[in-house]
């Protein structure tokens, strides 16, 4: 994108303080999630060690002391149950919180632009096929086929790539459709007939002419898919089809939640707002970006969206 | 009318024909023998055959299919030569690990799937439409800063959040309500509401708040349109403008909406049933992926993609009848 | 003074830092007519909708005071603006689809708009609706007050607007551009609508518009803006015939007259260069049963014409005519569904992107919307030079020195290279858009509506630049657009079109002068001229024109 | 092999997998029976809240522990659990429709019963021998999978027959006259009063079969009738007018309904119980143990603690080797993970101290079961990884190894937790384990299969009646090895010194005798680190406030239905 059209997506984007303040805390986050390890050394723990004496057995295994035991050694307290620290499995399951719900969303993306432009842009057959197709999708019912998916894939498979492939795979129509109609639209224009008539070629055309105008919209609309990714990811690991033990993950802390709630609120404070603040931040981001990027495309993105991305993530 | 009816039935009668194909593709495709997990203990070859035969897994693929659709429309029996188990139609399949017909076990589970469908919606309509309305009539003021910012945390909330934290305050701190449990409304209307209050909100919540931001949106959209500006030039009073003229164009979008929603709610809120312990489709679907209960998974995905393919033409039907321009062709 | 229906004084609307209208002063008595002319960003709509308070609700300011029928626009209460909405001043708007509630059918917003301000009940309301329907000439009016605006054509969609206008008797009737979205000859039938009822009903009319021949022939006062400020202001046989302002001497000078004759060509019109015989084009339309066949719908239905090398064919039509369809196919934009295409001999009519491409260079356009046909993310630069690029496989410098000369040509700083189409003007877009055209140096260049969408000034430039490169390049010329007056500046020969044909072609003089096919007669009669005594003639030859076709 | 069978091993490990729906109570010591007098125990509504259906309530079908805790109420057996006590003597065999426990022949192969007087149906027709016949015989029939599969292996021609439908009878079940019942075994069995325990010993009517339709609903001969059932969801019991206590000393019978409410998370009935409040103050849990919740507050809330009560089930949880996978024929790696293991890590990861005791026997530590301590790999509460180093080292691998341990996906005491303990626990000895999830019943399968059979995966073992014999058989008789599935011999270990070892301890009907011999065999196979012993369960279960008499016996360790009060 030339230079004299992004200055004012980021000076706009600037201007949006919410925006702002869910940049910054997307930046926390990744650097975070990044930094995990070197978190947990300065901390001076992992997140697998077993700590029995930090914990009641005889209580189920509360952990011992307020706030979830929480001291100068384990800053969040530790789990209960186990003993393991929270702070440590806190921040490796922002790893895979985030890696997950990106991931998730760089193959939505990706699937979705390349469906929607060979819809978009190839021929009657092709349109109809994809399209045909891209209801399907629509029609799936997102997390039941996203449970049963879990179930028959073999165990040995790399459950956070399995979760990212499995989201993309059924997340994918709604960029397609965005895209796809972009494109037919895009196609329409003047200015693709004038490149036609100067005799440039159909790769070519598309390059220079129909992929610049696509980049905004793809790129809001990823970011709205994000948040949704995040909650689905969280909701798959709550039902207990998500990432496995002993891989940390915050769906998984929040489904132990509904035994710990009482005995110990800390625990399921932290994953919670956590879960929260992420979503929220990537939510408020996105939408700064929508803002941004096309101060106009208001509803045409959010009734798409509305559609199709909470099935996944909010039954 | 009819020719659109009619059009729709074929075409969603395709989707879910697909969509049919595809469930049980991916399922029986998978590396699991269905008919090892029935058969148990001391399972030699003959009887595991005679078990394959029975569930029909011996067959080749597309044959099992055959058999599935079959059973379907016109029902099937399940026969091992001495006994034969009937499954009549429209047969979702038939679980040999509790020896039910599945759809027997869906219905079973859909009067507490619909009743916390319908009841959130009642809920959501009412919060989502009303703070949307609100907000999009008082542009800029406080309240309205105030809604979008419950709003977008409502979007950041994921159902089982909302219902943990509710649940952790009303029923654990504050003792107002009681632990959810389910009740069947024909049995005690009462205990039946005061039971899924909780889950009817934690749903509510997280549904309104998409629902206000598109109801506000919409509402806008339609209030900055040229045939309200006539109205107003012709003297028309704002909230006969509002009601009258705008919100009927905002709604249009929120009652497709809406048909997608409970369609998908209809076929399991497997993560509002997780978090209050519901038994509902969507426990059933996770305890049937935990027991590799393939037919009944099968069952209830496809069941569950009826639901959203039959809300889709519900949406597009209410969409055509509420929009003269759509029109019923 | 008093007897005035509307007072103006020191009007000023703000939006935000930008000053629309700057001290604008008229009045308006009742049972007259004013016109309000002026080029896009003259602020003249914005006056229309400050007459009636509707900038309450658009967050600008306005300053002055309004005097409608007594009551202080500035100083009412909202209920009180109310009542003088639609009651006694009511609005008539430039696009009748969006300005009517698509959920509601013509009759109920009718009703709605008299029981609001008459009190009266459900039926005596329905009645009126059907009452004023039938009286601005919609047929069958109470079966059709049923019908939703979708079901309306354009036509119709403003007569049911007018027919709203008129439901509650108002004395001032504001219609702002009524007929701008309209075809010329339905322009001229609710022109005459509006004078009849105007006439009728005793109604002050103060008719906004850009069109200097639709306010000579519906307006008795005309005031002209430019830049939110009044430029000249008197009755329209003085504004017209003898400007003051040279701002307006030159509004005046640009329009192109249907009667001016063009300087003979000086290109003499050589062998046949690109023919067409019976060309088709067809589109699918809804489909009919559940595997019914899909209904077509024929843009152009048998088209033959040749053209001749260095000539300039002027196409006309009306919306819907197949015009520009016609115009894509010459370049082969579009792949006909019959017929051929011949250019130098060879048929083009389903030759491949590969066989086209040499050709392509030989066969250029130049598009009707300047924005749309520039891609907003490149620089102008760029887009002059692509087609060189493609084609010629030139390097960077010379590209820049090319689109230099060419910049240069068509009347641009040659040193534009690097800026971006939203940085222009729209008559400067279309000049690159020529320039683009031009970069290959083809033989025929086909434009499609070039200045539709331009303000009358800028036109003419434009058409002028037009014929200039023509002879220069030796360019054959087809030059596709609705207003008659402007291809007869650019034409030697006149193809007009109808559904899908030609139904005359011919040398252009001829075709004006002596048209032969009712329809151009039609056509011509339809198209505002701005001189009111020529237009109160044509206005009776008009009635004539439409009894005559009636009885056919 | 027969389809029940098959079934029946399935069922088997899920109750002791602690999903069991149907068992019954016992005795232990309850806390609210101070006020308690069965003379005016009877009235009221009592209502049992639980996470699981009690499935085909066909007493041919259910597969249960000493007769169940629901089955309990509608069907008497010919012997039964001792009811009236809590305790270890609840884990004690008496005689319920027989007159007493069974008369043995001299090598224990034919064992005889006699009708006590009276005993009558729901509708008032007789109880005749022939009934209990009939209703072993039905559950041969493979329409009725399910139930224990010892009959089919104890009784004469169990292995061929298929069921009375067709017409066949099973003439190794001899009916003398109308209050005589002789069984013929194929091998001695000093067990056979247990097994008579089972709901396939209740008496069925031919004449009111209905075959598969007849768990909608049996024919009762305890002192409740099924009014309503769905499908085993949820059930409504009222009094059987043709049962007095004159004839039937077991049970008390107080509630005058008692409703069955299944499909419950287990965090809504502790919470339930806890509050008590409406129709809950008269609810016990079903199935469902206390969790941390309650747990937490139990140290602050006398009220609460004194309405929960712990029972133990003769169970037991290990890790099990594949010998035939390498590394695990190696005994030194086998004792290197036994020492290397960390208890207390794998008790916390299942609730807690409160619900499960750390084991290292694998018989349950219960003298019916024949109880003989033994610690050989002594780890302490938390691992020796050093000894474990130091025996990898003997065994071949001084830097270690890695290995993949083989756990189910959901359920909890063969979960993810358990398996994240064990794995970190080895980690600090050196060894590398890598997890392979399986979804619960694939994991079965897989397990239970000896060519599939992982090299090292978590499993359990639950008692069918409190004794050595069905506890040590299926896990180390090498005749019970089922290549074809449902093996629970999971060390493939076919020793001919162990086999004749159970072949004589079966024939000892003396129980005093059985309990040392099996004791013996026990600690002997210990030292063979076939398995490692992790921990007992323990059930700690919650009544409502307003419940009373409810106490639990040791041989299933949970309240005893029949016995409890509401009044």
């Amino acid at each position: 994108m030339p230079s004299s059209a992004s200055n004012p997506v980021w000076r706009r984007l600037r201007a949006d303080r919410a925006a702002m303040a869910g940049l910054a805390v997307v930046v926390l986050l990744l650097l975070l999630a990044a930094a995990a390890p070197l978190v947990t050394a300065l901390e001076g723990q992992n997140p697998t060690a077993f700590h029995n004496e930090l914990i009641d057995s005889a209580t189920g295994g509360v952990p011992i002391g307020p706030f979830g035991g929480a001291s100068a050694r384990h800053w969040l307290g530790v789990e209960p149950g186990t003993g393991r620290d929270v702070l440590a499995r806190l921040v490796y399951g922002a790893q895979v919180s985030l890696s997950v719900s990106l991931g998730a969303t760089v193959v939505q993306v990706a699937l979705g632009t390349l469906v929607g432009l060979a819809a978009g842009l190839g021929n009657r057959l092709a349109d109809t096929v994809l399209s045909r197709t891209m209801d399907l999708t629509i029609a799936f019912p997102g997390l039941v086929f996203a449970i049963s998916l879990m179930a028959v894939v073999p165990g040995s498979f790399p459950r956070p790539v399995l979760l990212m492939l499995v989201l993309g795979v059924l997340g994918w129509g709604g960029t397609a459709r965005l895209v796809r109609g972009q494109a037919l639209s895009l196609r329409s224009l003047d200015h693709v007939a004038a490149a036609r008539l100067s005799g440039a070629r159909s790769w070519r055309t598309a390059r220079r002419e129909i992929l610049p105008g696509l980049a905004a919209p793809v790129i809001t609309y990823a970011a709205l898919l994000l948040p949704g990714n995040v909650t689905a990811e969280a909701g798959l690991s709550f039902l207990g089809v998500g990432v496995r033990p002993p891989t940390a993950s915050w769906g998984q802390m929040l489904s132990g939640a509904t035994t710990w709630y009482q005995a110990d609120p800390t625990y399921v404070l932290l994953p919670a707002g956590l879960l929260f603040a992420t979503v929220l931040a990537f939510t408020l981001l996105g939408e700064g970006l929508r803002t941004a990027l096309d101060p106009r495309a208001k509803s045409r993105l959010r009734r798409t969206r509305s559609r199709r991305s909470r099935q996944v993530a909010s039954t | 009318m009819i020719r659109f009816l009619l059009r729709r039935a074929f075409s969603t009668l395709t989707v879910m024909l697909v969509l049919s194909v595809v469930v049980y593709l991916v399922f029986y495709a998978a590396p699991h023998d269905p008919a090892r997990l029935v058969c148990g203990k001391g399972c030699d070859g003959v009887r595991l055959a005679v078990v394959r035969h029975k569930l029909g897994t011996d067959l080749p693929l597309w044959q099992q299919y055959w058999q599935f659709l079959h059973g379907l429309l016109a029902g099937r029996d399940f026969d091992a030569g001495t006994d034969v188990t009937h499954c009549s139609a429209p047969c979702f399949g038939y679980s040999f690990q509790t020896d039910q017909p599945v759809l027997g076990m869906i219905t079973a589970r859909l009067p507490l799937d619909a009743s916390l469908a319908v009841g959130a919606a009642v809920v959501w309509l009412l919060l989502g439409i009303g703070a949307g309305v609100l907000a999009a009539l008082r542009r800029g003021g406080i309240g309205e800063r105030a809604l979008t910012g419950v709003t977008l945390a409502g979007m950041a909330m994921p159902v089982f959040l909302v219902g943990l934290l509710l649940m952790m305050v009303c029923c654990g701190y504050l003792q107002w309500l009681p632990f959810p449990s389910y009740v069947p409304l024909t049995q005690d209307p009462l205990a039946w509401a005061s039971n899924l209050a909780l889950p009817w909100l934690s749903l509510a919540l997280v549904m309104a708040a998409a629902y206000a931001r598109m109801t506000r949106s919409a509402l806008l959209e339609t209030l900055a349109e040229d045939h309200i500006r006539t109205a107003r030039a012709y003297g028309l009073g704002e909230r006969r403008i509002v009601l009258g003229h705008a919100l009927r164009g905002a709604l249009t979008p929120v009652i497709t909406l809406l048909a997608m929603d409970l369609g998908g709610l209809l076929g399991g809120a497997q993560l509002t049933e997780s978090v209050f312990g519901f038994d509902g489709i969507g426990r059933l679907l996770v305890e049937s992926v935990n027991t590799i209960d393939l037919p009944v998974v099968v069952g209830i995905t496809l069941f569950a993609g009826f639901f959203i393919v039959i809300a889709n033409a519900v949406a597009d039907l209410l969409y055509a009848l509420a929009d003269p321009r759509v029109g019923l062709q | 003074m008093t007897s005035d229906l509307l007072e103006v004084a020191d009007l000023t609307v703000d939006f935000g830092a930008v000053r629309a209208v700057d001290g604008l002063s008229f009045t308006l008595a009742a049972g007259r007519s004013l016109g309000l002319v002026g080029e896009s960003g003259s602020g003249k709509s914005t006056v229309a909708a400050a007459l009636l308070g509707l900038h309450r609700t658009s967050g600008a300011e306005v300053g002055g005071t309004i005097l409608l029928d007594g009551t202080d626009v500035q100083q009412a209460s909202d209920a009180e603006l109310r009542l003088l909405r639609g009651a006694r001043a009511a609005m008539v708007f430039q696009d009748p689809l969006s300005a009517l509630d698509p959920y509601w059918s013509i009759g109920a917003q009718i009703a709605e708009v008299y029981r609001v301000h008459t009190g009266s009940s459900r039926r005596a309301a329905a009645e009126r609706a059907v009452q004023v329907l039938d009286r601005v000439g919609i047929p069958d009016a109470a079966r059709r007050a049923a019908a939703h605006p979708h079901e309306f054509s354009g036509g119709m969609r403003q007569r049911a607007l007018i027919a709203m206008a008129l439901a509650c008797s108002p004395k001032l009737l504001i219609a702002d551009e009524p007929t701008t979205a309209l075809d010329v000859t339905v322009q001229a039938q609710i022109l005459d609508l509006l004078h009849e009822l105007r006439v009728e009903h005793r109604m002050a009319l103060l008719l906004v518009t850009h069109d200097l021949g639709v306010v000579a022939g519906n307006t008795d006062r005309v005031l002209v803006m430019q830049g939110g400020r009044a430029v000249e202001h008197g009755p329209v046989a003085e504004v017209l015939g003898a400007p003051a302002d040279p701002y307006t001497r030159e509004l005046i000078s640009a329009v192109p007259r249907l009667d001016a004759r063009r300087a003979a060509s000086s290109v003499a019109a050589g062998e046949v260069l690109l023919s067409v015989q019976e060309l088709r084009k067809e589109y699918p339309v809804a489909t009919r049963g559940l595997f019914g066949r899909r209904e077509r719908l024929a843009a152009l239905d048998g088209v033959s014409l040749d053209l001749h090398r260095g000539e300039a064919l002027g196409v006309v039509g009306e919306s819907g005519s197949g015009k520009t369809t016609l115009g894509r196919l010459l370049v082969r934009l579009l792949e006909p569904t019959a017929g051929r295409i011949l250019f130098e001999g060879r048929d083009l009519a389903h030759a491949s992107e590969r066989e086209l491409r040499p050709v392509r260079r030989e066969l250029q356009m130049v598009f009707q919307d300047p924005l749309s046909s520039l891609n907003p993310r490149r620089t102008i630069g760029d887009a002059i030079a692509d087609p060189l690029r493609v084609q010629d496989r030139i390097g960077e410098p010379q590209a820049r020195t090319a689109v230099g000369e060419l910049l240069e040509r068509v009347g641009l700083p040659a040193d534009w290279y690097g800026r971006y189409p939203h940085e222009i003007s729209g008559g400067q877009r279309q000049r690159v858009g020529i320039a683009r055209a031009l970069a290959l140096r083809p033989r025929v260049l086909v434009c499609d509506e070039p200045v539709s969408s331009l303000d009358v000034s800028t036109q003419a430039q434009v058409v002028r630049l037009l014929a200039e490169l023509q002879r220069e390049f030796g360019l054959t010329l087809v030059f596709v657009a609705h207003d008659l007056a402007v291809v007869r500046q650019v034409s030697d020969r006149i193809a007009v079109m109808r559904a899908g044909r030609v139904v005359e072609l011919g040398v252009a003089d001829e075709v004006y002068e002596n048209p032969q096919h009712p329809y151009t007669r039609q056509l011509l009669a339809a198209v505002p001229v701005p001189d009111p005594v020529v237009e109160g003639d044509r206005r009776v030859a008009r009635a004539v024109l439409a009894s005559a076709s009636a009885v056919q | 092999m027969s389809k029940s069978r098959a079934v029946a091993a399935a069922a088997g490990f899920a109750l002791l997998a602690g999903l069991a729906t149907a068992c019954g109570g016992g005795a232990a010591k309850g806390s609210a029976t101070a006020a308690f007098d069965p003379a005016t125990c009877q009235g009221g509504t009592l209502t049992v809240l639980a996470q699981q259906g009690q499935g085909k309530f066909d007493p041919a079908e259910l597969y249960t522990s000493g007769g169940g805790k629901v089955p309990t109420l509608v069907f008497r057996t010919l012997t039964t659990r001792d009811h009236t006590t809590g305790g270890p003597d609840g884990a004690k065999v008496v005689p319920d429709l027989a007159t007493d426990t069974g008369e043995p022949s001299q090598d224990a192969t034919v064992w005889t019963y006699h009708l006590k007087a009276g005993l009558k149906f729901e509708d008032g027709t007789p109880i005749r021998s022939a009934d209990v016949k009939y209703g072993i015989e039905r559950s041969f029939a493979p329409e009725l999978p399910g139930g224990p599969p010892y009959l089919r292996d104890w009784l004469i021609g169990g292995e061929q027959y298929a069921g009375p439908f067709k017409g066949a009878d099973l003439p190794s079940i001899e009916t003398p006259d109308d209050s005589t019942v002789i069984f013929r075994l194929t091998k001695p069995e000093g067990d056979f009063p247990y097994l008579a325990t089972a709901t396939q010993f209740a008496p069925v009517p031919r004449a009111k079969d209905t075959g598969t339709d007849y768990q909608k609903h049996p024919i009762s001969s305890g002192p409740y009738v099924v009014t309503s059932n769905d499908n085993g969801k949820s059930m409504v019991l009222e009094r059987n007018p043709y049962w007095t206590r004159s004839i039937d000393d077991q049970r008390l019978a107080c509630p005058d309904k008692i409703v069955y409410t299944s499909g419950l998370d287990s965090a809504v009935i502790n919470q339930r119980l806890a509050a008590s409040s409406g129709d809950d103050a008269r609810a016990v849990s079903g199935d469902t143990d206390i969790d941390a919740g309650i747990l937490a507050r139990l140290n602050s809330d006398a009220e609460l603690r004194s309405r929960v009560t712990t029972g133990y089930f003769g169970a037991t949880q290990y890790l099990a080797f594949n010998p035939t996978v390498k590394p695990f024929d190696n005994p030194l790696v086998r004792q290197a993970i036994s020492y290397a293991v960390d208890r207390q890590s794998v008790i916390n990861a299942v609730g807690g101290s409160a619900v499960a005791k750390p084991a290292t026997t694998f018989l349950p530590d219960q003298p019916a079961f024949g109880y003989t301590p033994y610690d050989y790999f002594p780890s302490g509460p938390s691992g020796d990884p050093a000894k474990a180093k130091e025996l990898l080292a003997q065994a071949g691998y001084p830097n270690g190894l890695s290995i993949t341990l083989s756990h189910a996906t959901s359920q909890t005491d063969i979960g993810p937790a358990v398996a994240a303990a064990v794995q970190e626990a080895l980690g600090k000895a050196g060894i590398t384990v890598k997890l392979d999830p399986s979804a619960d019943d694939d994991y079965g399968t897989r397990t239970q299969l000896p060519s599939s059979e992982p090299g090292f995966f978590i499993s359990g073992w639950g008692a069918d009646w409190p004794s050595g014999g069905p506890f040590l058989a299926p896990i180390f008789d090498g005749r019970q090895i089922l290549t074809a599935g449902g093996n629970f011999n999971s060390a493939q270990l076919n020793d001919p010194q162990v086999n004749a070892e159970i072949d004589a301890a079966n024939k000892l009907t003396d129980p005093a005798a059985a309990q040392r011999a099996w004791g013996q065999l026990d600690a002997e196979l210990g030292k063979q680190a076939w398995t490692v012993p992790l921990y007992h369960p323990v059930y700690k279960r919650l009544v409502g406030k307003d419940v009373k008499n409810a106490y639990v016996s040791q041989w299933n360790g949970v309240y005893d239905l029949s016995r409890i009060s509401v009044k």
